[in-house]
């Protein structure tokens, strides 16, 4: 592996913070990925990998998970990582600032430190999906030295974030980049390879594909151009692209069908929503062929994804029947896309059209990121697109946004829909605590046949979002999170 | 003397003027629905009720309004203005960090627009009726109508991507780190195709002024006694007409200089200068209320320095107004 | 009659309202011309002009009728600048009339409060207000009013500050009409021109600030406008430049008309300036 | 005497459009070394015109084309710009009718004099302030050292003048042409500028061509009278023939039209007074602020006085004395800061804005400027019948009265149907004295009424005013700056100075045995007081 050179790496929108700990959004995660890092990575196939844990054993019964950590591992400041900053960072610090571990955080019973190495997490009852949460995004390992016994949000550590990984901070000119340059007594030897990396802020689409034309940037991470443009770069020569780094997510766009009242509480007229809409042609003029139509709630990169549900392809006729079946008196429905770019503004533009012809008066609402926000949380809408991440598992990604003990106003990743169904939530409950993955496949399969005949949201697409980078950039995509951190490994070949 | 007095009056009503103008901004984008809690927890892609409440309360978003403002109101009086939980920074830095792009994008567009501006303006009232003129003109004409973001797009299409003169966007070659001239050039290269989108709008209104103006003056009578002096029109038109035809245009760029800096919000957007109108338009979307408020706070103030500026180059430049509040 | 032959004399104002016109009927008969929804998708997208009959100008990213986005955008722009500039001139002309009128401490407030709008930069206003209301027409339409009206407020009061002078005023003041009846009856219509001037511009400019306002995704997405067509071709612009190129053009070609209208109605209406140049 | 200039057959052409083909349609005329040429004539003849084309400073679309102008040898039309440029200032000086936009408001006075020396390269910087030094104190400005540094706002018109004058003879040159320079001022500063300007001339023994609408100031300075009429020359000849026998009926009409008759015999007056004016007080209050110092001008300073039922008040006065701040405090234009306004024993002062809309009709105003007076978007009928309507008269019996009063003030009925535009300065006038007698008024103010109008125009309306007056037995507060034309419409004479009444008396007491010396300098002042005609 070639030692050396810089990379340039857009990233969009510009990130809040890079303290990881505290805001874990993609563009952090992006950028912060290379100076934090947690017990373990995923290859593409969901796997673990030994990140700052070389090892770690479960016990028979699934409850005890010990982890063995890398040694002479340093902190950026130069103070070493030991267990006690993984059990201060999972225990106290994590527990207090993410909401998405906290959720896992309550089949945990104890953390301790054995010794300075090896760190041991006992759970309460058996939680299928729990090796799925040591990624840097969901546990970063944050510097007890630090800042233990400090006002977290306040600390001003966090404009100069302190990881363990293989790049440090630099610098960051607001607005313009943000700087990282090699971490010199990183515990892998020789790596990582790369000697600088800046992560560029361009905040419109259009020129960032002209960066990267220019040269002026080699990696466009996934969904930083418009799909419109990746076949253009990609033909280009010298340039190369990849779908993969996003198994652990999978990002699953949706639109929230209010269950609640309006049109879209009744059972028909939401069945009518799925055949009304040529989910095809999106996924071939509007996303430009990239992606999969889904099927259900499980995106099928993941585990424990059927296809033996029920199929609902384009049938304006049949989604007419329906409508009228539903005793739909005219009312207007509200579409609320999602206010990230325009491509998600198209994809409502031919809803809207698709529900048009089918007979649906439909009006899309304009709203920002911050009215949007607002909208969910008060569940004031119709349908509202969206796309969420699965985390690697139904457990942790998938049945948060369906369980009836999750309808709380105020959050966009719970049960926005309002669906309720007993039944189900019951099994959900069963598969996250079975024992061996036939058994959770074989609830998960029975859940996700009966809850497509439900149709609580609208299923769009698996959306796939190729990284473009040029060709010479080798092993810049190697687990299933992809580029956020990748950089370990990335080389350049001359 | 009388100078000082106008700029300490001036100074006075501004501070008025700008705390009404805190306060009307207070309560208008605090009318915005959306709440900046949710859009940060929005952002780390799961929250729930209570962790929006912490937030919240971090940000001092679950006080009634009269005490957040009157918070804020101390605060602006005492120069803080406050943190911006997005940004994780004193709003006051992070304006500053951004402002010199900011001036550097808008100044440059302002000078270039005025000097471009009067010289076509001159050019074309100096020969009113032909065909000079009517290409100044309709040039003019043809700048005025056109969307500025327009432009800019076609521009970058033309420029940067088709003839690859200049850079798409960015103001610097970002690590390059080059120092000295080479720096300067890097910048100004940078700065050619947003300060010209920037400037085109306002060159042609400046050219209008002028030629207008020129076209006005030359009319009045103290040029026909300037005539009658003997003088060569070659003085005429530069100590007489000129002078005299630059008053209002004068006015006319004071009010423009302020209005820029918030001006530049769709500039900077398509060519990702780090200015702080974008920051306004960002923290827009993000509700980020403290540098908002801010932005508004600083361009507002912009214009009111640019204001008073034109009243001293007025004065400077009119005797009457001077000697009329002096006396 | 008069009046109309020295606007034709003036070769630019009548191009002007030659294209206006077009724009116009476009509009008012932008439904006729294309029945079907401009939103509907009718052919394979991307198609550039002139290439399948019937789509003269070509689809868009989704397989829209460009030509049809057109016709119906006219509609929008034209509404939108029309209606801020009325409501821009509801605020104004009062406000500057009064102000302008009696002088002393109402002109003060009023000029006070004038300043105050000034003040603030107004794109960045409108944004604000739109974000604030939501995009719709309406709330579009009000913002563009909203940061629009200070400079007629000044232009009115100049305006009727130099005709309260003038004797005629004083004439009506002796014949005992009441203050309301000489300010809109005799300063007013006679300060109609400038007004009148400015209103045609100020379409021209509400026209560019709606198209802004949508091109930065602030449009009310209901509603097929220029603006929205450049912002949505923005992306699209390396492999089909003509998306943003066509809606542009037409705003260009209307605010340009509507400022040749301006130019030749200030030559029309102020015969002072009339024999100035050109 | 040496003829310097020689116009032969001179014929300037208008753009098309204008009132007429020519600005002057060939005309011929010299003009002779020390002497002076008055070219007289009415708006619009041609006067300006000629000068102009002499100077080359025509504008743009009108053109000399025809004739001969020989100035010292030399085709003027003939030469190049450049020499032409060379001539102007060097050799013919120039002086124009408004002092207030004649100089560049930006520069200094003094740099505004030596650029004449500049323009032609004579001498270096320090002699030519030396120069404009020794200028200023010849055309008797005082204080030369202050007034070079000053700013042509700083100073009055009068002084204003002086400084043109001044530039105009700094080259000394051979020709001094003056386009009215003294139209805009008032008499007094008036006398004095004609009689620098005769200094000058006899000094420099320069040919001096003086531009004027005023047979007074014909008297007062000619030696040779050139009389224009729609762009063609009437009469010339040497000034004493021309005011004592004109042979051109056209001359004869002006000449007579100039008021200047003998000072009528005093109507015997009735005693019982309308309008009675006591003890009146104003201060103008301008300027001020929150930082700023305010200036007071004392406009009005205690005045009384009386008008009888069909009597004619004169109110003279130099320009600023107050002349028309009381005639608007009178109708309340102006609100008076102290004093009382008597109609019929009722205090105008005392009465609360409905009240005054009411009272208001019994005192109306004549306007100086026929042009400013009338709104131009209303017809002539509304402009009349608007007020006896906004009074409660009944709209046709407004209209009927209406009409009457056009044919009253010499107008055609069908005047009424038309906008003010379409008529002439003295035919609005009319309309303006209509309007004011629909009111049916006691009272008339009349503000310079007349001294918008040329001299023949003038005299018709001075007759209106006065038959009106006796059909209606009116009252009027007759105000004017010109002596002449008081003289010869008044009953009685007040003369104001700075805001205070200084002499009152019938027209016959002020004019012949003036008690106050400001008076008496008044009477002095106006222009051609020796000439026979006039009876001071
Ligand atoms: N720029 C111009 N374009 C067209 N016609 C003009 C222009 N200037 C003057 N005239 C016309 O030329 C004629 C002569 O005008 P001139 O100014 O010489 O009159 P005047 O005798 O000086 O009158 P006054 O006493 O009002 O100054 C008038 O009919 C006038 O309307
Ligand atoms: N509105 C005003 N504000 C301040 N000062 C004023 C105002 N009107 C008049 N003056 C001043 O009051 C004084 C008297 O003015 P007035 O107009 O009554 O004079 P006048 O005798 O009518 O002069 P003229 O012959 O020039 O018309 C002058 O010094 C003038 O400058
Ligand atoms: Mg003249
Ligand atoms: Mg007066």
């Amino acid at each position: 592996q070639q030692q050396g050179g810089r990379l340039d790496i857009v990233v969009q929108p510009e990130p809040p913070s890079l303290m990881l700990g505290l805001v874990n959004n993609g563009p952090t995660q992006l950028v912060a990925g290379d100076i934090y890092e947690s017990l373990l990575r995923y290859d593409t196939d969901l796997n673990p990998q030994p990140s700052l844990a070389q090892s770690w054993e479960v016990s028979e019964d699934g409850l005890t998970y010990t982890f063995t950590l890398q040694e002479g591992v340093l902190w950026h400041d130069g103070e070493s990582f030991t267990a006690d900053d993984v059990v201060f960072s999972a225990d106290v610090f994590l527990r207090e600032t993410n909401p998405r571990l906290r959720v896992s955080l309550e089949y945990v019973d104890t953390i301790t430190a054995l010794d300075d190495h090896t760190v041991e997490f006992k759970l309460r009852e058996p939680f299928g999906p729990f090796l799925g949460v040591f990624e840097a995004g969901t546990m970063p390992m944050v510097p007890k030295h630090i800042y233990e016994g400090t006002n977290y949000s306040e600390n001003p550590a966090n404009n100069t974030p302190i990881g363990t990984g293989p790049f440090k901070f630099e610098e960051w000119v607001k607005g313009s980049y943000i700087h990282l340059v090699k971490n010199e007594d990183y515990y892998l030897d020789g790596q990582p390879y790369l000697d600088e990396v800046y992560y560029r802020v361009v905040p419109d689409a259009a020129s960032r594909a002209v960066a990267f034309e220019n040269g002026e940037v080699d990696v466009l991470p996934g969904g930083s151009v418009e799909n419109w443009d990746v076949p253009r770069l990609t033909e280009m020569e010298g340039v190369c692209s990849t779908g993969e780094g996003w198994e652990y997510f999978a990002p699953h766009a949706l639109a929230w069908l209010n269950n609640r009242e309006g049109p879209t509480a009744s059972q028909e007229f939401r069945q009518a929503i799925m055949y009304a809409q040529d989910r095809e042609f999106v996924r071939d003029v509007i996303w430009n062929g990239f992606g999969t139509v889904a099927t259900g709630p499980i995106s099928s990169k993941t585990n424990f994804y059927t296809d033996e549900v029920t199929q609902y392809d384009y049938d304006p006729e049949k989604a007419r029947e329906l409508i009228e079946a539903s005793g739909y008196d005219g009312e207007t429905v509200r579409i609320l896309p999602l206010p990230y770019g325009e491509t998600w503004q198209r994809w409502a533009e031919a809803m809207k059209q698709n529900l048009d012809e089918v007979g649906v008066n439909t009006e899309i609402v304009a709203t920002d990121v911050a009215g949007w926000n607002q909208r969910l949380a008060d569940w004031d809408f119709d349908i509202a697109y969206t796309y969420l991440y699965q985390y690697g598992d139904p457990a942790l990604g998938v049945s948060r946004n369906y369980l009836a003990s999750n309808i709380a106003k105020g959050s966009q990743w719970n049960n926005v829909e309002g669906y309720e169904n007993p039944a189900l939530d019951e099994k959900w409950a069963e598969a996250a605590v079975a024992v061996g993955a036939d058994a959770r496949q074989a609830i998960y399969t029975d859940i996700q046949k009966e809850i497509v005949e439900d149709v609580p949201v609208a299923w769009l697409l698996e959306i796939e979002f190729p990284t473009i980078y040029r060709c010479e950039i080798k092993d810049l995509v190697t687990t299933a999170i992809g580029v956020n951190d990748g950089l370990r490994d990335a080389y350049i070949e001359e | 003397m009388a100078i000082l007095t106008l700029i300490l009056g001036r100074l006075a009503k501004a501070v008025i003027t700008l705390l009404a103008i805190v306060i009307l901004n207070f309560f208008l984008i605090h009318a915005a629905p959306g709440d900046p809690a949710a859009v940060l927890a929005g952002e780390t892609g799961a929250a729930d009720e209570i962790y929006i409440q912490q937030l919240r309360e971090r940000f001092g978003l679950d006080q009634p309004l009269h005490v957040q403002l009157g918070k804020y109101v101390w605060g602006v009086l005492h120069l803080d203005l406050g943190f911006s939980y997005r940004q994780q920074m004193p709003v006051l830095d992070l304006i500053l960090d951004r402002l010199p792009a900011t001036l550097l994008l808008t100044m440059t567009a302002f000078g270039v627009s005025l000097l471009l501006g009067v010289i076509l303006g001159l050019a074309a009232a100096a020969r009113v009726g032909k065909w000079t003129d009517s290409m100044i003109t309709g040039m003019a004409l043809l700048f005025y109508a056109t969307p500025l973001y327009w432009v800019a797009l076609m521009s970058v299409l033309l420029f940067s991507v088709q003839l690859e003169w200049l850079p798409a966007f960015g103001y610097e070659t970002v690590g390059a780190d080059y120092t000295g001239i080479q720096m300067v050039l890097d910048r100004l290269k940078h700065l050619v195709l947003p300060a010209l989108t920037l400037g085109l709008f306002f060159m042609a209104v400046y050219l209008r002024m002028t030629r207008a103006s020129l076209l006005e003056v030359s009319q009045m009578d103290f040029v026909k006694t300037a005539r009658a002096k003997g003088l060569s029109e070659n003085i005429i038109r530069r100590r007489h007409i000129l002078r005299n035809a630059l008053l209002p245009v004068v006015t006319l760029a004071g009010l423009q200089a302020g209005q820029l800096v918030g001006g530049a919000v769709l500039t900077e957007t398509v060519f990702a200068w780090p200015g702080i109108g974008r920051l306004m338009f960002d923290s827009l979307a993000a509700r980020d209320y403290n540098t908002l408020l801010g932005v508004f706070l600083v361009s507002a103030a912009m214009v009111i320095f640019f204001n008073i500026v034109t009243d001293i180059v007025y004065r400077l430049i009119d005797p009457r107004i001077g000697a009329g509040a002096a006396s | 009659m008069n009046f109309i032959k020295r606007y034709c004399q003036n070769r630019g104002a009548v191009l002007g309202l030659l294209i206006l016109l077009v724009v116009v009927l476009i509009a008012i008969f932008a439904h006729v011309i294309f029945p079907q929804s401009p939103w509907r998708m009718v052919q394979r997208p991307f198609l550039p002009p002139f290439e399948v009959d019937g789509l003269l100008l070509g689809t868009d990213t989704l397989g829209r009728n460009v030509a049809a986005g057109l016709a119906y955008g006219a509609r929008v722009s034209l509404i939108v600048g029309i209606v801020s500039t009325t409501v821009a001139l509801l605020i104004g002309v009062p406000l500057g009339a009064v102000a302008g009128y009696y002088g002393g401490w109402v002109d003060e407030a009023a000029m006070r409060f004038t300043e105050f709008f000034q003040t603030i930069p107004s794109f960045a206003l409108a944004i604000v207000l739109v974000a604030i209301l939501q995009p719709t027409l309406y709330s579009i339409t009000l913002a563009i009013a909203i940061v629009s009206w200070p400079p007629v407020t000044r232009l009115v009061r100049a305006e009727v500050l130099s005709l309260r002078q003038r004797e005629f005023v004083e004439a009506a003041k002796l014949a005992g009409l009441s203050n309301g009846r000489i300010l809109f009856g005799h300063i007013l219509p006679n300060a109609a021109s400038p007004i009148i001037v400015m209103a045609s511009l100020m379409v021209a400019t509400a026209i560019l600030l709606e198209s802004s306002l949508a091109f930065l995704g602030l449009g009310d997405p209901n509603i097929m406008s220029w603006g929205y067509m450049i912002g949505a071709a923005r992306t699209v612009i390396r492999t089909a430049w003509w998306l943003s190129f066509i809606p542009g053009v037409a705003i260009l070609l209307t605010v340009l008309a509507l400022n040749l209208i301006g130019e030749g109605l200030n030559d029309t209406l102020n015969p002072r300036l009339a024999r100035k140049g050109r | 005497m040496d003829t310097v200039l020689s116009i032969q057959n001179l014929t300037v052409s208008l753009p098309r459009g204008a009132d007429r083909d020519h600005a002057v349609a060939d005309i011929s005329f010299d003009l002779k070394q020390g002497e002076t040429l008055c070219v007289v004539g009415e708006s619009g003849s041609g006067k300006s015109m000629t000068a102009n084309a002499l100077m080359g400073l025509l504008p743009d679309e009108v053109k000399v084309t025809g004739g001969k102008a020989i100035f010292e040898g030399d085709s003027l039309f003939d030469l190049p710009d450049t020499a032409r440029q060379a001539i102007r200032g060097e050799r013919i000086g120039m002086i124009f009718q408004e002092p207030m936009t004649a100089l560049n408001p930006l520069m200094r006075v003094g740099a505004q004099i030596e650029e004449v020396f500049e323009a032609h390269n004579r001498f270096d910087p320090a002699e030519r302030r030396k120069r404009a030094l020794a200028l200023i104190e010849e055309v008797g400005l005082p204080d030369p050292d202050k007034i070079i540094r000053a700013y042509p706002f700083q100073l009055s018109g009068g002084q204003r003048q002086r400084v043109m004058i001044a530039t105009a003879l700094a080259l000394d040159p051979k020709i001094l042409i003056a386009d009215e320079p003294t139209t805009a001022l008032d008499v007094t500063t008036q006398a004095q500028i004609l009689n620098l300007i005769k200094r000058l001339q006899e000094r420099h023994n320069m040919a001096v061509m003086f531009i004027t609408h005023d047979f007074g100031v014909v008297a007062e300075i000619a030696d040779q009278v050139v009389v224009m009429r729609y762009g063609e020359i009437v009469e010339r000849g040497r000034a004493a023939k021309v005011l004592e026998s004109p042979e051109h009926p056209y001359t004869r009409t002006l000449l007579n039209a100039v008021p200047s008759e003998d000072v009528p015999d005093a109507t015997p007056l009735v005693q019982t007074p309308v309008l009675e004016v006591r003890n009146l007080h104003k201060i103008y209050v301008t300027g001020g602020g929150l930082m700023k110092p305010s200036r007071n001008v004392t406009a009005i300073d205690g005045v009384s006085f009386s008008l009888s039922k069909g009597e004619i008040l004169g109110l003279v006065g130099e320009s600023g004395s107050g002349k028309s701040t009381i005639g608007r405090s009178i109708v309340r234009l102006v609100t008076a800061d102290s004093g009382q306004i008597l109609l019929d024993g009722q205090d105008m002062n005392a009465l609360d804005t409905q009240e005054l809309r009411k009272a208001r009709r019994r005192v109306q105003m004549v306007f100086q400027d026929p042009y400013a007076s009338l709104n131009p978007r209303k017809k002539v009928l509304r402009a009349i019948t608007e007020g006896p309507i906004t009074q409660g008269v009944p709209p046709e019996q407004a209209k009927e009265r209406a009409l009457e009063l056009l044919e009253t003030v010499g107008l055609d009925r069908a005047a009424a149907e038309r906008f003010p535009h379409e008529f002439s300065g003295g035919q609005r006038q009319r309309i303006g004295i209509a309007r004011a007698l629909a009111m049916d008024p006691e009272v008339i103010i009349a503000d310079e009424a007349v001294s918008a109008l040329d001299v023949s125009i003038q005299a018709q309306v001075l007759e209106l005013l006065k038959d009106l007056r006796d059909r209606f037995s009116l009252s009027m507060l007759f105000i004017t700056h010109d002596l002449r034309v008081a003289a010869q419409l008044c009953d009685r004479i007040a003369v104001l100075q700075k805001g205070r009444l200084v002499e009152l008396g019938t027209v016959h007491e002020v004019f012949l045995t003036p008690q106050d010396d400001y008076t008496r300098s008044l009477l002095a002042a106006v222009p051609g007081a020796s000439w026979g005609r006039v009876a001071v």
